[in-house]
């Protein structure tokens, strides 16, 4: 039981599960957190670490909001947009794969850098995050389908199920490219403080919060109506809750999953039967 | 005769099902429920047809689409030429 | 000015290879070139809009198809009512 085998699960048996509405992530996360029931507000343990949300971008302007609910003192909180490589276990904007903003002194993270951005004014309890991420159409995975797992070795350790990655974050890493107009900006109760970063790596963005010790926040992805609407800063399309990411990633997923089926079937693998109920669920 | 009536009613059975409980069916359930698996053959027959264009393919795709569109209730499918 | 040239280039580029060369693209490559990015569009405006029977729905998808074949993915679509 302990040392479970890889065990291969036949493709046409399951289907990666899209939870239709964008939460923090049940299983994208270091496991120490606590995230209560709603899946929306999260409390830091000890040292820094991350909870992802569900829902990943990968072109086009989104924004979600963070509110701080508790800081205490020797607490912190950093937020922002990190790749599923980007490690849970450390803080967002601690490698290659994130950039965030933390609420001591407002200075913003990318590969464990710290660079000042609101001239250190910092963030406090009711204070609300912006966090806002334009992905360029032109950025070599704008137009990815994501991942249908169907492949993936799933792995047994603690008691929890893992897909087997990690050779593709070393590969992941090694073919990072900069993209012209992809950035990210911060808001301070709906007040743009400027570009943080400019090209940005190309990727599949989702929504990251760290937490060192006892902070805690709650997320608004935007289905309920923003704390602070972000003011429209120019005359740019406004940016789009990740609320919107509900829907539009299963078509995705559809899309994804029926082109996986589609290449059993040319190579003879998948044998359907139309017109009658088809036994397999691709 | 019986064997009539009974697949008579149940196509009557069949389609008031579809169209109620078909609109409100989750995304991805819809989808499989309507377009799906007809999509599956006819991009699987796309891929060794391979028209020259881009529109020329979305044509075929749609052509084949419109040709097949009862394949729920009909057995199998046929490809243009 | 600049800006312009490019995205005009690039879709001068587009258009001479898709007549030879698509057809000799590999199997997932040719359909991505072809149909994926209008049926993405076309199977999230299907899901809006639910026509309540399979058929309806193949026919729906099929019209949106054809009303849109020379759709590339940065450009708009529209959806037929």
């Amino acid at each position: 039981e302990e040392h479970a085998r890889p065990v291969a699960i036949p493709p046409k048996v399951y289907r990666k599960l899209e939870h239709p509405i964008p939460l923090l992530s049940s299983h994208d996360r270091a496991q120490q957190l606590n995230i209560d029931d709603d899946r929306l507000t999260v409390t830091g343990e000890r040292g820094y670490s991350t909870v992802r949300g569900t829902h990943s971008v990968r072109k086009g302007k989104w924004y979600f909001e963070v509110l701080i609910k508790e800081l205490p003192d020797d607490s912190a909180v950093r937020v922002g947009w990190s790749q599923k490589y980007a490690s849970i276990q450390n803080p967002v904007g601690c490698d290659v794969f994130g950039y965030s903003i933390r609420s001591k002194k407002g200075t913003v993270f990318h590969q464990a850098r710290g660079k000042s951005y609101t001239n250190k004014v910092g963030f406090e309890e009711g204070d609300v995050i912006g966090c806002e991420i334009s992905l360029s159409p032109n950025a070599p995975s704008a137009y990815k389908l994501p991942d249908t797992l169907k492949e993936a070795t799933l792995i047994k350790f603690k008691n929890f199920y893992y897909f087997e990655s990690r050779d593709q974050m070393k590969n992941a890493k090694e073919n990072l490219k900069e993209v012209e107009n992809s950035s990210v900006t911060f808001y301070r109760n709906g007040k743009s403080l400027g570009t943080a970063f400019k090209n940005i790596y190309d990727g599949e963005y989702f929504p990251a919060i760290s937490l060192y010790k006892d902070a805690k926040v709650t997320v608004n992805f935007g289905g309920t109506p923003w704390k602070h609407r972000p003011e429209a800063t120019e005359k740019e399309k406004a940016a789009e809750p990740i609320e919107k990411r509900g829907f539009s990633s299963q078509i995705e997923q559809a899309m994804a999953d029926l082109l996986f089926a589609v290449d059993l079937k040319i190579n003879g693998i998948l044998k359907t039967d139309l017109g009658k109920k088809l036994d397999s669920n691709y | 005769m019986n064997e009539n009536m009974s697949v008579r009613e149940s196509k009557q059975e069949i389609a008031p099902k579809e169209n109620v409980e078909l609109r409100s069916l989750p995304t991805r359930k819809y989808l499989d429920e309507t377009v799906i698996p007809l999509l599956l053959e006819g991009l699987s027959i796309l891929t060794k047809e391979r028209p020259p264009t881009s529109e020329k393919a979305v044509e075929w795709l749609a052509a084949f689409l419109l040709k097949n569109k009862e394949y729920k209730s009909q057995q199998g499918v046929t490809s243009s030429h």
